[in-house]
């Protein structure tokens, strides 16, 4: 009851909005301004439009190698992380308050350790076991850094998941793995493929792991790195920039209408 | 194990960690009766529930259904089945889906399945609700698919936790009435846990009171209220007046009762022993009571005089609180109110006079 | 505007949007008074408060408290104070503090501070809670803090949102009592919002019916469910059984109605104007009618021969459902348990009389 | 009722557990525990025990500069992107679902930009609007990374905020200036800490922004980095490693109490 329709907060609010929208997109929206700009300078004034640079990036072999190393690498990390996830907040849910907190610290832990150190200690580790750097190596570093952004994805659907529709499906005579194909899982995926989606963004976009990690194959923000050495090609990174913006909108979009529509149903299923 | 009872709860305990859920229960339910579990929260209720279901596992003692031992048969194979406190429809399915989810394993030809549905829904009266979606039901027809997906499997026994307990007043009254028809129709035996005395009351065939995780006294609806043995079941079952007594002699077939309260009392001499001298608790139910004018000819065999302390109309009855010329704790009355009479007996500070018959004076022993 | 309205609300009208919350009410309140806002949830009662208390501006009409129009006047200024539903507690303050809080603008000295706070909690009988975290309090503390820290500021009109929805039922039965008693102590007017009609009887001395954002009906408690003038209000206060008639005739001073389900029955020519043919609805508390073997004799003006359909026994009293002859449309029975001599009536198929008598029969207009 | 206190889930969940930690920990101790080896070379066998990489970590006078301009940067920045983090979620908890949703999806957008476009667009704005690279570009670049995470950790506090008890303080005669600091601050305090404590740690930790935005001063992770050019300095870079992640390890357990000690109070004032 009155549930306060009115109510949207002081008016500054709306200028706050609005100039923090701007202080935050003016810089990435520049990218694919000077993708369009005749000069290989990047610098106002802008000159002509042109879409050589969107046609000169559709050229550059390395690039499509690169983009390829990174699905190799992104595919597998979303696969192996969400399975790595959801074993794991079956494990933490299935702790006791404290226990559960102490744990729940030690899993995500390796999110707050500078990338750079976790980095020195993964290549360290691969050195001192004598393993060899390759697209394998930096596979596994980002499973280290998505395994806990699966975890907390996962953990808070798994916290509202009524596990009475568990003991329902089995009260009704099915077996506790058809249960798991028939309820759990069914019930759990939008937030499987919303984790699948996060892993696989981080482990695209993720550098300097992957940088340490190595081996002679470059993913996709590793080839950009390079390319920013030659200044005549920093239009056509600006265009690859922008292409990338784009594609990754799509796919958070896509992951939080997922999110979304899964708690619309578990909130019903509470109700 | 006598030739009438169908579940045998046999000195069942459950133990979690140092907690006794289930204290050394024995009960015995009949095959087609409608048996209430109730007792406060954390009485054992659910978790005695769960381990018919075959969800928990005594800790000691045996459960048999339907002469069979229990304890061993995974609960899939049970014939048995539950009716969740939240429903626990499934979200991903609709109702159709919902409700034929228990008759997969019966390899039912799509006919044949379809048509088991469609009873289904005509039973809990959604004929046509089959394609709607978990979230498009309100909360009383949850109850129902859930009722109706349990059905389906025609188990021997139902079991419901709470069936009601998230419905609102008005729905939860109508569904009272509704599940007890259903189940007298069907004649399968149902055992359901509740907090609500009123439910328990109105839908049992008999009940069984539970508080700390023991079983304090069993029977039918009338007889706990009305006899109660202890004082738990008294209170918990609807009001009751407690009065310290003393009994002082025993006339013929009547208890002589000393109170500070209410003077000396009668109460009949039933089967319960009390000897001369020994300290007791009366109860009183406030309904029992009556009140009226100081001057009006009272009729029953104790009349007292009383002030009027405070009461609460309540449209169709009122809570009368009365206090005695030298007690201190007020005495509750309740009445009825016929054709607005009540009004005369709500003001503050009347003198009135209140009186009540020998037998519905309870006697409980002082534990 | 009366000598007597102490909070005058004129012509007041609340949109959100297109939702008309409140839809031009007019309240006249008495200093002194216990005033209930009833209805179901969505009926505006909770906006009216809200404005009253300062944190909605009505869209068109006037609220004028103890003479002053309040419109201009700052809520942190009205003499007005306000008892959340959700009791508001401030979480990072113990009692003391959060009683405290609202006499610091007053400036007083440590020890007149704590004098007032003390007797604040001797008033809420919680003496010596001073120190304990807001998060130590059961249910019952946290609404009695509430009223505390509202009541230090000695308002004029104290507003209370469900003050006890968040309470269970014998709780929220003794707080109704005390909150009762000690609003007649201190001679404040309270103004309460309440969906339970059992609330509204027991604490009110008047009760304003809501629905849809307008006043249906307001009054004391025993006219409002004993006189209701709409079906509404019937309805929602109580339980009713609703019968369609026709004026056949002016019998004196009784209307003589024709019904289908209850045949030629009577009622007594009071204010509201009927036309012969005139189509109607009567209204019969269940607690008006009486139910008897058919054999007994029958005292009551009316008498018609029935069958049980389904009872309810609850213990003090039951609901027994009745059918008559060619009836469909069950009408339902309350009687007080007097002894256990409800059991004789509870049995289906049984045949019974009812009877009622002619005052008890109400008449409604139908829309 | 019935909480079911045995169920701890299967026992492989235990096992999986302990592999699991063992998995992400077992690179990370390696730190810790060559840098108290006494070889300059890090691989096994290991040799001796030595502190003296840790003597050595307390002469190296660019270690320290690039402590204070760490410091220097992630004291504002987690103050100035706290600040915005609580207008923001103020602004986003004001509107209405849709908007909601649209909103909370651009404000937290940037989280999802590979940092190394990200890099890109902000050292073309900076050189675009003739602004010269310093620790103030890096704490800009900063803001604008953390204030996302600071809307996370303060908009689940401020949408289980109770706004019944600011009422009453209104109610109590209280101003809404006064309101704000007696009940509003105090009871999102915890909040607050919580995100100081992890904007810093972000800003404290982060690399790639840094590298691209500095001028000529070094935070820390960037002087790691150029540590790594000389293999000498190896083992002492690893002490310098462990020291972070004890720190970080005081912070995030820090930080976690405050949050649990908020989520207590709440729970209680929500009932």
């Amino acid at each position: 009851m009155s549930a306060n329709p009115e109510k949207s907060g002081p008016s500054w609010l709306g200028t706050y909005t609005v100039c923090y929208l701007i202080f935050i997109y003016l810089p990435v929206l520049l990218l694919p301004v000077f993708s369009f700009n005749d000069a290989i300078y990047v610098a106002f004034p802008m000159k002509g439009f042109t879409t050589r640079w969107w046609a000169e990036l559709a050229q550059q072999d390395g690039l499509f190698e690169a983009l390829k190393n990174s699905f190799l690498v992104a595919v597998p990390v979303s696969l192996v992380s969400t399975a790595l996830g959801i074993c794991s907040a079956k494990a933490l849910t299935g702790y006791r308050l404290f226990g559960k907190q102490i744990f729940t610290g030690l899993f995500t832990l390796p999110l707050v350790i500078p990338f750079i150190i976790l980095g020195i200690s993964l290549l360290i580790a691969f050195n001192s076991y004598g393993l060899p750097l390759s697209l394998w190596s930096v596979g596994i570093g980002h499973v280290l850094i998505c395994v806990p952004f699966s975890l907390f994805v996962l953990m808070s659907r798994l916290e509202s998941f009524d596990h009475s529709i568990e003991e329902a499906s089995l009260d009704l005579g099915e077996t506790p793995w058809m249960t798991f194909w028939l309820v759990t899982f069914p019930v759990a995926m939008p937030g499987i493929l919303a984790s699948l989606l996060l892993t696989f963004t981080i482990s695209f976009d993720e550098f300097l792991l992957a940088f340490f990690l190595t081996g002679n194959d470059s993913t996709l923000p590793i080839y950009i790195y390079s390319q920013l050495r030659f200044p005549a090609k920093l239009p056509a990174v600006l265009a690859l920039g922008s292409a990338i913006l784009v594609v990754t909108f799509i796919i958070v979009t896509i992951a939080e209408r997922l999110r979304r529509q899964g708690d619309a149903q578990l909130g019903t299923g509470v109700e | 194990m006598t030739e009438r009872s169908f579940i045998s709860i046999q000195d069942v305990s459950k133990h979690f960690g140092d907690v006794r859920a289930v204290d050394n229960v024995d009960l015995e339910i009949a095959k087609g009766e409608f048996f209430g579990l109730l007792g406060p929260s954390g009485c054992g209720k659910t978790t005695l529930l769960r381990m018919l279901a075959g969800f928990e596992t005594p800790t000691s003692g045996e459960i048999f259904i339907d002469n069979e031992p229990s304890a061993a048969v995974p609960h899939f194979l049970r014939p048995v089945n539950m009716v969740f406190q939240n429903y626990a429809i499934f979200p991903h399915l609709n109702v159709f889906q919902n409700i034929a989810f228990g008759l997969r394993k019966d390899k039912l030809s799509k006919d044949e399945l379809t048509r088991q549905v469609d009873t289904a829904l005509e039973m809990i009266k959604l004929e046509g609700y089959g394609n709607r979606g978990a979230h498009e039901l309100s909360g009383g027809q949850r109850q129902r698919v859930a009722l109706a997906r349990a059905l389906v499997k025609k188990p021997k026994v139902l079991l419901l936790d709470e069936p009601l307990g998230a419905l609102d007043k008005k729905l939860r009254e109508q569904m009272q009435l509704e599940l007890r028809d259903l189940q007298r129709e069907l004649g399968i035996t149902f055992v359901f846990v509740t907090h609500d005395q009123e439910e328990a009351l109105t839908m049992s065939d008999r009940i069984a009171v539970m508080a700390d995780g023991k079983v304090l006294e069993q029977g039918a609806p009338a007889k706990i209220y009305e006899r109660p043995q202890t004082r738990f079941a008294a209170d918990f079952l609807g009001s009751m007046n407690f009065i310290d007594g003393q009994i002082k002699g025993i006339d013929g077939d009547a208890y002589v009762i000393e109170t500070d309260q209410l003077g000396t009392i009668k109460a009949p001499n039933t089967a319960q022993k009390f000897a001369e001298g020994e300290k007791l608790t009366i109860g009183l139910r406030p309904e029992n009571i009556q009140i009226s004018p100081r001057a009006s000819k009272v009729q029953r065999e104790n009349s007292v005089n009383a002030v009027v302390k405070t009461a609460a109309y309540l449209g169709d009855r009122a809570h009368i609180y009365v206090v005695l010329k030298d007690a201190s704790e007020p005495v509750l009355v309740t009445m009825q109110n016929l054709e607005g009479a009540i009004s005369n007996t709500l003001e503050s500070n009347l003198d009135v006079a209140i009186s009540w018959s020998d037998r519905s004076v309870l006697m409980l022993k002082n534990s």
